[in-house]
C-alpha cells in the first residue's frame, strides 16, 4: 500500500494540475463539446496514474483505499471535472479484487488503469422506479430492470449492478457489450453523462460477483462518499468565488461585500463549507469502520440539509449574474444539486438514519 | 381549499373559467406547464384570444379598452387563468408600459400605442437595469442628449426581458448630468428596430434564453418618444416598480404549482404506497399550503384595501418577498421528489419512466428549468434584500 | 344580531381599556399575585358586558358571532391578559344555545354574562394520553377521563368534554361541582392557569349536549381561532417593543436599529406578524364556510412554523434582556409558546392537513 | 453512532467512564438532568469527588495541578461526563480564571489562587459585562484609580453569572481615562464580601435565577489584586473568551441531550406507537444526529490541530454558532414532543402523567427551563452575529 507521503505528493501535483490545466474556461470547452467530457484530458489522468490509485498492487496498481482517494475528489469537484472519475476510481479497486478467473481480472485491472474500462455503480436507492429482477439461466443468469439517470452512465464500460437471486443478494458485473444491454444517455443537469439503463440479457456465471449484501452496501458508501467529497470541493469554490465577486462588485457607491447581510450570509456559508470538509474527514477516517453506512447517510444528508442552501445563498447574493450561465456560480449550484441527488437524496438516507435510530435498543 | 366569494364574483369565476375552458389549446397549456419558453406566436395566439374578447389588458381601465375590473375580479380572472395553465401574456406592455402610457403619456402616445399592447401586436421590453446598476437605479449612466428635435440614447442596459422579441423598449436615461438623480432621468419609447439598438442574449441557468443585454449607440428617437416631462423618469419608474410588485406575488401561479406537485407526489411511487404517503413529503406539502393560504389572505387584504381606495404600499414588499420564496419553496419540493424517485436531474426527464401521466407529468417534465430560473425570482424586481430594507426604512423606522 | 358599527365602537373601548388598565406592569402584578388573574379586573369585564357577547340575545346576551370577536383576542393577546376570556367567551354562546331544559339554560346563560360561569373545552387532540371512556348509567352516564394542561382548567366552572358513547360521538356539559370531578391547576409558562383533570364522575342525562361530532369539531375550531386571534396581537406587540428597543439600545456607539442584519430580521418578523394578521382575518371571515377546520389548521399550523421564529428573532436582538423576567419580550414569547400548544399543535395540524390532502380525489 | 479513538484512547475513556460510574451520586445525575439550578453544595460535592482524583481542572498543565491531558483525552473526560449526566462544575474559575492566573499572573496570586479553584473551595464569577457594554466590551464604563497601595474600583457589571455564589470576581476595569480601549483595561480580582459590592439577582424567563448585576461602589482592592501588567486588560480577556468559545459548542451536552430526547420520543405514546415512529419526528430526530455528527467532526479536527500545536482561531466561532443553534434545535423538537403528547407547557410538568420513566423523564421534566433558558446561548460569549462578524472580517476579509 502507498504509504501516506507519496499519496500527498500525488495529490499535490493533481491539485496544481487541476489549477493550471482544468479552470472555469477548461471545464466550459470540455462542457460545450459534443461528447461533453475530454478524451485527452482522461488520458492526461491515465498517464499521470490517476486511475490506478485503487487497484491492488498485485495487479499493477498503486493499492490506495477509497478513504485515502477522497482529497482528489475534493479538488475534481471544486474543478468541475467531467471526466467519470467518480464512480471508477471508487470502486474499481474493491471489484477487481474479487474477480476470481485471473484473465479476467488482469483484463480488468489493465483496462482500469489505462482508462479503457470505466465502471458505473447502480444504486440501490431508487427501487421505486426500479425493478430489477435475476434467474438462474443454465449456467449463467438472466438479467432484468430498468434504471434511471444512473451517475456516470453514459460512458461507462462496466454495470455494476445489484439484484435479489432467490433469497439472497447479488452482484453483478455486466459489461455495456453484452446483447441486451441498452444505454440510454441522459445529460444530467451539471453537464455529465449519466444514463437511463435498459437490461435484459443473459450473463455468464462469472458476471456474479462475490460480494454479498455487506459488501454492496460498502460500494454505495464509497460512491456516496466520493460525491461528498465532491460536494465539499465545491462549496468551497463556490464560497471563494462568491467572496471575490462580493468584493469587486458596488451598489450605492459600496463594494457589495462591506454590507452586514451580505457578511452574515457569507460566513454562514463558510460554516457549511467548514463542516462539509469535516465531514469528508471524519468519513475518511471511519470508512472503515462499524457505522461507516450511518456516517456517510449523515454526510449526504448534511448536503442536502446545508449544502443547497448554501449555495442559494450565494447565488442570491450575485444578483442577476447568478443566475447566468457564463458565470461559474451556477453551475456549482448545477454540480451540487447532482452529488445531492446521486446515491440516495438527503430524504432517503435521513428515512435510513430514523431507521437505525428506531431500531436501536429502547 | 379555497376562499369563497360573493354569488356575483363566483358567477364572474364561472364565466372567465368557462370561456378559458372552451378557447384556450391544450398544446399551449401543456407547453405551459412544461415550463418551456414559449415561442412569441404562442403566447400571440393567446394574447388576440383574449384581446378579441377585450380581456387581454385586464387591469386597465374601460377607458382605455380594459374590461374595467375590480381588483378583485382581476385576481379572480388571473387565478383561473392559472388554473387552466394558460401562458402568461408579456408583462411588459401591458402590466407596466400601458398603465405609464395612460398615467403619465401624451396623447398621441396613447393612440399609438395602447391598442397595439392591447391587442398583442406590439411587444415591449423594459431597459432600466444596467451592468452596474441593478436594484440601484440611482447609478444608471445611459444618456439622452437632445440635438435638434431628437434625443441621442447612448448606453447599454441588461437583465431585458423578451429584447430579443420586442418592438419597443421603455427606456430610462438619464437627461442631465448633475443633480439628484431622482431629478435627472427621463422615460423613453425606443423602437427596437432603431440603428444603434443590438440586442445580446443572455444565456441562464437553466439553459433558457429570455434575458438580454441592450447596446444602445447613438440611438436616435424623435423628441415625442419622450414619456411624460422631462427628468421625471425616476417617479415614473416607481411607480412601474410598484406595479411590478404586485404582480410578483405570484400566488395564483403557485396555487396551480401546489396542485401539479400535489398530483406528482400522488402518482409518484414509492415502497408499497405513493411518494405522499411518505409523511415527510405528506407534512412538507401541507406546509407548503400553510404558506400558501397565508399568502393568499395577505394578497386578500390588499386587494380589499384596494377596494375601498387604498392603494398598497408596503404590503407590496411582503408580497414579492413571500411569494418569490414561496415560488421557491414550491420547487424545492418537487426536486426533492424527483431526487428521491428517480436520481439527478436532468433537462430531458423521461415522464413515463418514473410512472407519472396527464397534467402534473408535464410539470415534472419542467421541474429542473423551473427549480433552476425560479432563482431569479427573489433576485429581480427589487431583490428581497431590497424589500427587507424598504419594510426597515419606511414601515418600521428603522 | 349585533350590527357591526356597534360592534366596532365596543371593541375600540375594549383596546383603550386595556391600553390603559392593563399595560406590563399591570400585567406583571396580577401575575405575581396569588391567584394568578385578577378577580376585580373579571369583574370589570363582566360590567362592561364583554361576557355576553356571544350569547343568544334572547337569554340576555349580545348575540354575537365568535368570528366577530377575534378582533378582541388580538387586543387581549396583545395585553397578555391573564383572565379566562379565551375559553368562555368563545364557546358559551354556542354551549348555551345547545342547553334544551329552560331553567338550566336561563342559569347557564345568567352566569356566562355575570361571569360566574367560565367554561374550558377539553380538546380532543391530546388523545395519546387522554382515555376518556364513557358508559350509560341508568337515565344518565358515567364519564371516566384524565386530561393534562387544559387551557382556562384551573378557573372554569364547567368542563365542555368530548366522548366515544358506543359508536357515537358525544359532547357533555360537566359542572366541576360534579362529585369525582378533580382539578390540578397547573402553571402554564405563561402564567395562566391551566389544569390536569381527572373525571370518574356520574352525570345526570342533561350534561349530554346535543351537539354532533361536526359541532364538537366547531367548538375546538372557534377557540384554535381564539388562539391564532391572541398570537397576531403577541407578534404584533413582541415586533413594535422590539422596535422601540433596538431603537434605543446602542452598539459600539450606534442604536442596534441601524445594523443591516438587525433591520432585515425585524423586517423577517414584520411580514409574519402581518401574515398572522391577514390570517386571523381569512379565518373570521372563513369560520361559517366549509373548509373552516381547514383554514384553522393552516392558521395554527402557521404559528408554529413561523410565529415560534419570529419571536425567538426578537428575543436574540435583545441581547441579554432578552431572556430577562423583567422585560416584556420572553413574557410574548412564553405566551405564544402556550398558544401554539393549545387546541393541537403545528405538527398535529399539518399531519390533519396532510391527511385531508392525501385523501382528496386523486 | 460514535466515533472511535486509538485503543490507548478508548482504554482512557473506560476509566474515566468506571470512575464517574462509581463515583457520581445519582441524586446529582438526576437533577442535572432535570435542569435544575443546582445549590453550590450540589456541584461542590462533585468538584471535590473529581479534586481528590486530580481531574478537577481537566485542562490545566500538570504544574499547576491539573492531569495533562492531551485536547482529545480532555474531550473524552468531558464527553463521558455529560454522558453520565454529571453536573458541569462551575467554569469561571477553572475554565477561564485559572488560565489567566497561570498564564498572566504573579507567583503569588498562582499560590494563592489556583489550588483553591482546583480543589472547589474558591468560586469565581466574571466582571466584564456592563449594562451598556454586552457584546462591546470596549465600552467599558468600570474604572479604577490608584490611591497609594489600593484600587478603588467603581462601576456597575451585569451578567454576572454565580455572582450571588462566589467568592471572587475577575473584573475588567478602565485604568486610563483616555487612548485606545484596547490600551486602557486592566483585570482586578475582586473579594465578592469587600465593602461596596452588591449583587442584585436577575430572574430569567425560566424562573430561575443564576444570572446578577454587580454594584461595584468604591470598592478598595490592593494592588497585587491587579492581574498581569496594568492597561494589558484587554489582551488577556480576549484570551480568555477564546478559551470560553471552544467550550461553548457544548457538544458532549448536546449528544446526550439528544440520546435523552431520543429515549423521550420511544416512550412518548402517540396513536398506536409512539412519536419516535410518526416520521415527521424520526426525520427531525435524524436531522439533528446529522447536525450533531457534522459538528462533532468539526470539533474533532478542531483537536487534531490542537495536537499538532495549531490553536484555535476562527473554528472557534464555528463551534459557538453551531453548538448554540443545536442547542436550540434540540430543545425546539424536544417542545414540539411535548406539545404533540401534552399541550402547553408547563414548569411543573407530571412526567408519569404522559407515560415516561427512567432518565428521560427527568429530562422532559425539565424541558421548559431548558428551552427557555437556551434561548441565551446564541446571546452570551460573543453573540452569533458577533461571531458572523468575526469570520467574514478576519476570515473571509470582508
Amino acid at each position: 500500500m502507498l504509504d501516506q507521503d507519496s499519496l500527498d505528493l500525488l495529490f499535490d501535483s493533481i491539485k496544481r494540475f487541476l489549477q493550471e490545466r482544468y479552470g472555469f474556461a477548461d471545464y466550459q470547452r470540455i462542457s460545450d463539446s459534443e461528447l461533453g467530457w475530454s478524451q485527452e484530458m482522461w488520458q492526461e489522468f491515465v498517464s499521470m496514474g490517476w486511475l490506478g490509485l485503487t487497484v491492488p498492487e498485485e495487479d499493477g496498481g498503486l493499492g490506495a483505499t477509497a478513504a485515502q482517494c477522497l482529497d482528489l475528489f475534493e479538488h475534481a469537484g471544486g474543478a468541475l471535472v467531467l471526466e467519470p472519475l467518480l464512480p471508477t476510481l471508487l470502486i474499481a479497486g474493491e471489484v477487481v479484487r474479487t474477480v476470481r478467473h485471473a484473465t479476467t481480472r488482469k483484463m480488468l485491472a489493465n483496462g482500469v488503469i489505462g482508462g479503457d474500462v470505466r465502471m458505473s455503480l447502480v444504486p440501490r436507492q431508487v427501487e421505486a422506479v426500479c425493478t430489477c429482477s435475476v434467474i438462474a439461466n443454465g449456467d449463467g443468469f438472466h438479467l432484468k430492470g430498468r434504471f434511471p439517470a444512473v451517475l456516470g452512465g453514459a460512458n461507462a464500460t462496466h454495470f455494476v449492478v445489484s439484484a435479489q437471486l432467490g433469497d439472497e443478494f447479488a452482484m453483478f458485473l455486466v459489461p455495456k457489450a453484452n446483447t441486451g444491454v441498452e444505454v440510454e444517455p441522459v445529460r444530467l443537469i451539471d453537464g455529465r453523462w449519466g444514463a437511463t439503463l435498459n437490461i435484459d440479457s443473459i450473463m455468464e456465471a462469472e458476471a456474479l460477483l462475490p460480494i454479498d449484501a455487506r459488501g454492496g452496501q460498502r460500494l454505495e458508501d464509497l460512491v456516496a462518499a466520493g460525491c461528498v467529497a465532491e460536494a465539499a470541493g465545491v462549496l468551497k469554490r463556490a464560497l471563494n468565488t462568491s467572496i471575490e465577486y462580493l468584493k469587486l462588485r458596488k451598489q450605492f457607491g459600496q463594494p457589495l461585500s462591506s454590507l452586514q447581510v451580505v457578511q452574515h450570509a457569507m460566513a454562514e456559508v463558510y460554516v457549511v463549507s467548514e463542516q462539509m470538509r469535516s465531514l469528508v474527514k471524519a468519513v475518511s477516517e471511519g470508512l472503515e469502520g462499524p457505522d461507516s453506512t450511518y456516517l456517510v447517510s449523515a454526510a449526504k444528508a448534511y448536503l442536502g440539509i446545508a449544502g443547497y442552501r448554501a449555495v442559494e445563498k450565494c447565488i442570491q447574493f450575485h444578483g442577476g449574474m447568478g443566475i447566468t450561465e457564463e458565470y461559474p456560480i451556477g453551475h456549482y449550484y448545477k454540480r451540487l444539486l447532482v452529488l445531492g441527488a446521486a446515491c440516495g437524496s438527503a430524504s432517503g438516507h435521513l428515512q435510513r438514519m430514523a431507521f437505525r435510530i428506531r431500531s436501536e435498543t429502547r | 381549499m379555497r376562499y369563497r366569494y360573493s354569488p356575483e364574483l363566483e358567477e364572474f369565476r364561472h364565466e372567465v373559467r368557462c370561456f378559458i375552458r372552451e378557447k384556450l389549446p391544450s398544446s399551449l397549456a401543456r407547453k405551459t406547464r412544461r415550463y418551456e419558453h414559449l415561442a412569441k406566436e404562442d403566447v400571440q395566439l393567446w394574447h388576440s384570444i383574449l384581446a378579441a374578447h377585450g380581456w387581454s389588458a385586464s387591469h386597465w381601465p374601460k377607458e382605455y379598452g380594459g374590461p374595467g375590473w375590480s381588483p378583485v375580479e382581476r385576481y379572480l380572472f388571473d387565478e383561473e387563468c392559472a388554473l387552466a395553465d394558460a401562458p402568461p401574456l408579456s408583462p411588459f406592455g401591458l402590466a407596466l408600459v400601458g398603465p405609464v402610457i395612460y398615467t403619465f403619456g401624451s396623447d398621441s402616445q396613447r393612440q399609438h400605442y395602447l391598442p397595439k399592447i392591447r391587442n398583442g401586436q406590439h411587444w415591449w421590453c423594459q431597459g432600466y437595469s444596467e451592468p452596474d446598476a441593478g436594484s440601484d437605479l440611482v447609478a444608471l449612466k445611459t444618456k439622452a442628449v437632445l440635438e435638434g428635435s431628437e434625443y441621442i440614447i447612448t448606453g447599454q442596459k441588461t437583465w431585458s426581458t423578451d429584447a430579443h422579441l420586442a418592438d419597443y423598449m421603455i427606456c430610462l436615461a438619464r437627461t442631465r448630468g448633475e443633480g439628484k438623480p431622482q431629478a435627472s432621468l427621463s422615460l423613453f419609447i425606443i423602437d427596437m428596430q432603431a440603428e444603434g439598438v443590438t440586442v445580446r442574449p443572455i444565456e441562464t441557468i437553466d439553459h433558457g434564453h429570455s434575458v438580454n443585454e441592450v447596446f444602445l449607440d447613438g440611438v436616435r428617437v424623435p423628441a415625442s418618444a419622450l414619456v411624460g416631462e422631462e427628468n421625471q423618469g425616476w417617479t415614473y419608474a416607481k411607480f412601474l416598480l410598484g406595479n411590478e410588485r404586485t404582480h410578483n406575488a405570484q400566488v395564483q401561479r403557485s396555487r396551480r404549482d401546489w396542485q401539479l406537485l400535489c398530483d406528482m407526489l400522488k402518482q409518484l411511487r414509492c415502497g408499497a404506497g405513493c411518494l405522499i404517503d411518505e409523511p415527510s413529503f405528506g407534512r412538507a406539502i401541507a406546509e407548503l399550503d400553510v404558506l400558501l393560504i397565508a399568502l393568499e389572505a395577505s394578497v386578500k387584504r390588499v386587494l380589499e384595501d384596494q377596494v375601498r381606495g387604498r392603494e398598497p404600499g408596503t404590503e407590496a414588499s411582503i408580497l414579492k418577498l413571500e411569494g418569490s420564496e414561496l415560488q421557491q419553496a414550491i420547487t424545492n419540493l418537487a426536486v426533492r421528489a424527483l431526487e428521491e424517485v428517480s436520481g439527478p436531474l436532468s433537462f430531458d426527464l423521461i415522464t413515463e419512466h418514473i410512472g407519472l401521466e396527464g397534467p402534473c407529468a408535464d410539470y415534472a417534465a419542467g421541474v429542473a428549468e423551473r427549480h433552476l430560473f425560479r432563482r431569479s425570482v427573489s433576485i429581480y424586481a427589487g431583490a428581497n434584500e431590497i424589500q427587507k430594507n424598504i419594510i426597515a426604512k419606511s414601515v418600521l423606522g428603522m
